[in-house]
């Protein structure tokens, strides 16, 4: 752990690019302004994983704000984060290069991509909250930007808006949480957090309470039941923007800030059940969802909203090192769907029905070979990366309450099948549409080459412990988020429950393959039509929140006018009294002298009288 | 003091041609009847050891300023009393009223004063007594300087307010333009004004 | 004593034709009236309290009525010459 | 310095007023120089406690002395001032004579800030008006007497009850002088603190400005003048939480004690309240005007939290608000002169054609509705921190507010200039409004970044007044 400015100089490279890109942008041509964006990322990549070889770094500047320092910390936690982040980052730039060819706001896009990077790297850097928090509300901004980059039309401005909104909600919950730490602890910085929460000398309760606002922040940035709106519309935004943030990274940052705040979270039973109600319920809602979308893009996001959802839960049952595990899988097999259903997008000049789509492995052999694998990858097939995350989960499951684990054996199986059918979808049959697809350029492909390996092989570092006693990232992760008891599950249970699962994703996985590939029985039409409008929720919100949140605002603005009246009508109350005696003012010589004669009678009167 | 033949006399004769200066019909008759008033006011001055105050009431007062009324009347050929419409008919018990009342109420005050004992003689009243006092710089010298320039002010006033025209013609310049030609201000934001007021 | 009774009287009439009359010169007369009628009290108070300065003032009562006079009637003469009335009704531009 | 840092603008704005053909840079010049001037003293600071100070007796029989002097707050309003005004009499196409008429506000205006004294400061706040009634008389709106009549209402009639306190303050409270050392050093205490408390709270509470007596701002910023630098100007006349927290507070601690609660009812619901109806805006002028009340509620929680984060985060509020209210105003401005209409609807589509100038919103937007790394949010934070320790309830009502300013500030924007691919072309930033978006922006991103800069000489000021009330931090 050193001092150095290095740590600061991570976030500033992808943040140069936002500044050269923003204003220069349109000086510098085409695939220029994508490889500059790229490579800045990939220098804080390499920079990162230096300083984290180095047993990681921080820097402070004391006293940003009064008893609040602006502190920057990487350790192990924070260093996978930033890994992911520049790691998968740079590989969907460089796929953007290819995919926002053309786009007229080729540098716009990525002097925004490269602002989200820069977000998202003070967001897992930050050591002291309000640090945390300019990162994650950075990072809003930039999703904001995103979703709403094609602006000229209204449905993503409107997008943009939504998602904006809902993260606030989450945000007023950071905010709070903030508040009451500092006036709990009298600091923000995470590391003295922990050292102050462990010296104990205060109440359980309040400190339940700072983990409820904390998570209350994470529901809204991870899209969680019941802040999970904004996430399926999000993808208004181009495609890799829908890999980078709503895929890959920032969505996951709720759940990476529950991982930091472990050593409140820990030691309540309140919260771990609050938490884990949260995942199940947005696991089977992603899922169910994403069962009856046609946009290939929406497929995919409430899969993520399924698998963020297994990350909650792995939260709740204490499986800390368990959910960033399942972020970095999650990261390359998430970010490899995205984008071979981008690379299909393009291949089709930009149709996303899958109704308009089928049959693509004979057109698309590269992109399909990718589609096939993140496919199984999310399915949880043996051995690749999707599988031993969620294997962890389920474990960890067992020992919170066999019937969790049971539910979150069916929330997999219907992970298994919503990958299936969008691979059958998009894949199979015959080609249903009139376009003449065309596979990608060679930069679409490499990085999806790559991500394909992660997908394959990133999870062989969380492997059981039945079978690689001492795995490489539990022990890695655990030194930062800290050690909390846990006992192991016997190796009998721990094989029956990874048999069960491998073969409950292999039949899934079949039987989705064929039932996909048939006509669609009647009672599936049925559930497709309430699930394709996810189910009501849009329609439910704006019944009981949104429309009468305007109407009271309208009410409050011509109240308001009311109110300026009622002041009026004091101020005219003087003034009809004024124009009362100005009727006196008669002009009359005669009259003003009577008047004069009366004040002077009665003055002297009581004068003399009293 | 006791009260006399003489001063009962003076009295009434003050409150009617007191009367006869608001009554009469015929100006001139008021403004004689006011002259009437002033030399019994001035007899009551002698009486009171005012002497020189007497007679300067006498001539300024009686002489002077009346007969500047009176010429003023024949000027004008306003000697009736009843021109016009009486606007405000019911005034008149409205006044009869009050100065009943003020009589009361002033009387009542004046005869709860209380005289201090033992007065120092007033020297009758003569200017021997009196120029002292005026031309003390202690006293009054200031003030007779200035009431001096005011009656220069008034007089200038009064020539200038009899002949507007003919003193604005003999002094204007081209470099101070008549007012006439000056434009007038926008007439839409005055009524904006109102608007607002009578709101 | 009776001097103050009469001052008192006295400008109570003055105040009453000061109302009543309708003519502006009418209305100066009665003015000077009252004006006359509080010389005359001061002048009484000399007496009553042996004061030489009260006398003073009347002068400057005189002195400045005739000032008064001097403008009063210079308005009187040029409202006259603008408007062809002496009547205090029917000037009325004053209203509010 | 300090004097000639004050009466410079006052003397530069008659001059200019008398002499018109002077033109624009003259106003330039002197803006420019008053910000030199500022930033100067700014440099040159200690660090504690009220500097640059001088007296010179007045009328010493009543114990009223010229004193100014400068201190942590003091230096921060005066650059804001100082900034605003530059920005306002660079960017605003506006008629020489109201460039003039701002310059004599900016005197008025450095004077509330600057005077140690307390009828001084009541002098300086009561002249600030005329300018601002004569620029809504001279270039307001169609009915711009109705809102001269509500806003003289407003600011005359509070101001008395605050004249008769201020004799309260002086007589009561048993001090030599209207000197502020002298008037702190006897607050007044007791009942009479809680009525003289009240009297000054009147006149404040309308500048601040405070639910309910906001009601006179949106009809003042509707009727001003569409160049928005009348708007600006008025921005910077929101002196309320200063002055509570300079005078109003520490003379009369008791008196504020008895009102606290209520205060920060009033501050906290009337953040959400204005956040809130800003959503039904019908114009930019009208939202941003609730939006000031919204984001002054806000720092006057912060305030009548009385202890040390939240002081400071109200002033902080305070200043950052000064320069990204108006800079927001002088922007709605340059849109007015684009689309000669500053209605929210119908859609305008402006970002086609003006890229630049579409991005410069984005950064006062987001500024406006307090994202991290702008201006406004270390004062939000702060506030939101001392808030939290007096009042958890209250803290989450006003902080609603968050999500209130990001729907309307966001809806209002996407209307304006996303949306409609096919929009009227219109000219984008030309090289002067490049100039006042590079150090708008630049300012913004200051004081997000590096709020140290001036919250660690608003720190002691915090300490002391949360010592009133005995708090340790």
């Amino acid at each position: 752990m050193q001092e150095t400015f290095l740590l600061p100089l991570t976030i500033a490279l992808p943040l140069l690019g936002f500044v050269l890109l923003g204003l220069f942008g349109k000086r510098i041509a085409e695939p220029a302004a994508g490889w500059l964006a790229s490579l800045l990322v990939l220098g804080s990549f390499f920079l990162g994983l230096a300083l984290l070889l180095q047993g990681g770094a921080s820097w402070a500047l004391p006293d940003w704000l009064p008893g609040i320092p602006f502190s920057l910390h990487l350790d192990n936690l924070s260093g996978v984060m930033l890994m992911v982040v520049t790691g998968v980052g740079f590989l969907i730039h460089v796929w953007a290069i290819g995919y926002m060819h053309g786009d007229p706001g080729y540098s716009r896009f990525f002097s925004y991509f490269n602002l989200f990077i820069a977000a998202m790297l003070v967001l897992i850097l930050g050591d002291s909250l309000p640090v945390v928090f300019i990162g994650w509300e950075g990072v809003g901004l930039a999703s904001y930007l995103l979703i709403g980059f094609w602006y000229h039309e209204r449905v993503n401005a409107d997008s943009a808006r939504k998602a904006f909104i809902v993260n606030r909600i989450g945000d007023l919950g950071f905010l709070l949480a903030m508040g009451l730490l500092w006036s709990m602890f009298g600091t923000l910085s995470i590391s003295e957090l922990v050292e102050k929460v462990e010296a104990g000398g205060y109440s359980f309760t309040t400190l339940t309470l700072a983990g409820f606002f904390l998570l209350v922040g994470a529901i809204g940035k991870s899209a969680q039941v019941p802040l999970m709106v904004w996430l399926p519309d999000a993808m208004a935004g181009p495609t890799p923007v829908s890999a980078l943030i709503h895929a890959a990274t920032m969505v996951t940052a709720g759940v990476y800030l529950l991982v930091r705040h472990a050593f409140i979270l820990h030691d309540d039973g309140f919260l771990s059940g609050l938490i884990v109600t949260i995942g199940l319920l947005t696991a089977f809602y992603g899922a169910l969802c994403s069962l009856g979308q046609w946009d290939i893009k929406r497929i995919v996001a409430y899969t993520t909203l399924s698998q963020l959802g297994f990350m909650f839960v792995a939260v709740g049952v204490g499986a800390y090192w368990v959910a960033i595990f399942h972020i970095v899988t999650h990261a390359f097999f998430k970010a490899l769907m995205f984008m071979t259903s981008g690379s299909v997008i393009h291949a089709l000049g930009g149709e996303q029905d899958v109704r308009k789509m089928g049959g693509m492995r004979k057109y698309l052999p590269a992109t399909h070979l990718h589609g096939l694998i993140a496919t199984f990858a999310s399915g949880g097939l043996v051995p690749l990366a999707g599988f031993w995350s969620k294997d962890a989960i389920l474990a960890y499951s067992f020992e919170y309450g066999p019937w969790l684990w049971f539910l979150m054996l069916l929330a997999s199986v219907l992970a298994a099948l919503y990958s299936i059918r969008w691979y059958v979808l998009v894949f199979w049959g015959e080609y249903r549409g009139k376009e003449h697809p065309h596979e990608s350029p060679a930069v679409m492909l490499w990085p999806n080459h790559i991500l394909m390996g992660g997908a394959i092989g990133v999870g062989f570092m969380g492997l059981p412990y039945v079978i690689d006693y001492k795995n490489f990232i539990e022990p890695f992760l655990t030194k930062a988020i800290g050690e909390f008891p846990h006992e192991k599950l016997p190796v009998l249970t721990e094989w029956v429950l990874i048999l069960t699962s491998a073969v409950v994703a292999i039949a899934a996985l079949w039987w989705g393959f064929r039932f996909f590939q048939q006509k669609m029985p009647a009672w599936y039409e049925r559930f497709q039509a309430a699930a394709l409008q996810g189910f009501y929720a849009d329609a439910l919100y704006n019944t009981l929140l949104v429309n009468p949140a305007k109407g009271l605002a309208e009410l409050l603005f011509e109240g308001d006018k009311g109110l300026l009246a009622g002041f009026a009508g004091l101020g005219s109350l003087v003034g009809g009294l004024g124009s009362l005696l100005a009727r006196l003012e008669t002009g009359s010589l005669r009259f003003y002298l009577a008047g004069l004669l009366v004040a002077l009678v009665l003055l002297v009167g009581w004068g003399v009288l009293r | 003091m006791s009260i006399g033949f003489w001063e009962v006399l003076a009295l009434l004769v003050l409150v009617g041609t007191g009367l006869a200066v608001v009554r009469l019909q015929n100006a001139v008759h008021a403004a004689l009847a006011l002259i009437a008033n002033f030399l019994v006011v001035a007899g009551v001055y002698v009486a009171l050891e005012a002497r020189f105050v007497a007679m300067i009431q006498i001539i300024v007062y009686a002489g002077a300023i009346v007969v500047l009324f009176l010429f003023v009347i024949m000027l004008l050929s306003a000697a009736n009393a009843n021109v016009g419409q009486d606007l405000l008919p019911r005034l008149g018990w409205v006044a009869a009223l009050g100065a009943l009342g003020l009589a009361g109420v002033l009387t009542y005050a004046v005869t709860r004063f209380q005289p201090p004992a033992g007065t120092p003689a007033l020297g009758g009243g003569l200017p021997q007594a009196l120029g002292p006092l005026l031309y003390d710089p202690e006293k009054w010298l200031y003030a007779l300087l200035v009431v001096g320039f005011l009656l220069l002010v008034a007089t200038v006033a009064a020539v200038v307010l009899i002949e507007p025209e003919r003193i604005v013609a003999a002094t204007s310049h081209p470099a101070h333009p008549q007012q006439e030609q000056k434009p007038n201000p926008p007439r839409a934001e005055q009524k904006d004004e109102r608007a607002v007021v009578k709101r | 004593m009776i001097w103050l009774v009469a001052s008192a009287l006295l400008f109570s009439i003055g105040a009453y034709g000061a109302l009543t009359r309708r003519t502006a010169i009418l209305m100066f007369l009665s003015i000077e009236l009252m004006l006359n009628a509080a010389a005359l009290s001061l002048i009484s108070f000399s007496k009553l309290t042996g004061s030489l300065e009260a006398q003073v003032v009347v002068l400057f009562i005189i002195a400045i009525a005739a000032a008064e006079v001097a403008v009063g009637l210079g308005l009187i003469v040029a409202i006259f010459r603008r408007r062809e009335t002496t009547s205090v009704d029917e000037l009325r531009q004053l209203r509010g | 310095m300090i004097h000639v840092g004050l009466w410079l603008p006052l003397l530069a704005g008659l001059l200019l007023f008398m002499l018109p053909s002077l033109g624009r840079t003259f106003a330039i010049v002197s803006a420019a120089v008053s910000l030199a001037i500022a930033v100067a003293l700014f440099a040159g600071y200690g660090g504690q406690g009220v500097a640059y100070a001088s007296q010179t007796p007045f009328l010493p029989e009543v114990g009223v002395y010229y004193a100014v002097g400068l201190d942590g707050a003091g230096l921060l309003l005066w650059i804001a001032v100082g900034l605003v005004v530059l920005l306002g009499v660079w960017i605003a196409e506006v008629p020489v004579r109201f460039l003039a008429l701002a310059l004599m506000m900016q005197t008025g205006l450095l004077g509330i800030f600057a005077a140690q004294d307390l009828i001084f400061f009541y002098a300086f706040f009561e002249a600030t008006l005329i300018p601002a009634l004569l620029m809504l008389w001279f270039y307001g709106g169609a009915e711009r007497l109705k809102a001269i009549y509500i806003f003289a209402l407003f600011t005359l009639v509070g101001s008395l009850p605050m004249l008769a306190a201020i004799f309260a303050v002086r007589y009561l409270g048993g001090a030599e002088s209207f000197l502020y050392t002298d008037l702190v050093a006897h607050p007044l205490t007791g009942q009479a603190a809680v009525l003289a408390f009240l009297g000054f709270l009147v006149a404040l509470a309308v500048k601040t400005p405070l639910f309910p007596l906001h009601a006179w701002l949106p009809s003042f910023h509707q009727q001003n003048h569409p160049s928005g630098l009348a708007d600006a100007m008025g921005t910077l006349y929101k002196v309320g939480v200063f002055a509570l927290f300079k005078w109003a507070i520490p003379l009369m601690p008791e008196g504020f004690k008895e009102w606290q609660g209520l205060l920060l009812f009033l501050a906290a619901f009337g953040a959400l309240y204005a956040a809130w109806l800003a959503f039904s805006a019908p114009d930019w002028k009208t939202l941003l005007a609730y939006a000031g009340v919204s984001h002054m509620g806000v720092a006057a929680l912060g305030l009548f939290s009385g202890n040390m984060e939240g002081t400071v985060g109200a002033l902080y509020l305070l200043g950052a608000s000064m320069i990204y209210g108006s800079a927001m105003f002088l922007f709605v401005g340059l849109v007015y002169k684009r689309t000669g209409s500053l209605d929210i609807l119908p859609v305008r589509g402006l970002a086609r054609h003006t890229p630049a100038l579409y991005v410069l919103g984005m950064f006062l937007l987001m500024a406006m509705i307090g994202l991290p790394g702008l201006s406004g949010f270390p004062g939000e934070l702060m506030v939101l921190l001392g808030a939290y320790k007096v009042s958890p309830w209250l803290t989450f009502l006003a902080f609603l507010a968050v999500i209130a300013a990001a729907a309307y500030a966001l809806t209002a924007f996407q209307k304006l200039f996303q949306e409609t691919p096919q929009a009227q072309a219109v000219p984008d930033m030309d090289t002067r409004e490049w100039g006042f978006a590079a150090v708008t922006v630049g300012v913004l991103l200051l004081m997000g970044l590096y709020p140290k800069l001036f919250t660690v000489y608003l720190e002691p000021l915090g300490k002391a007044l949360a010592a009133l009330f005995g708090g340790a931090s």
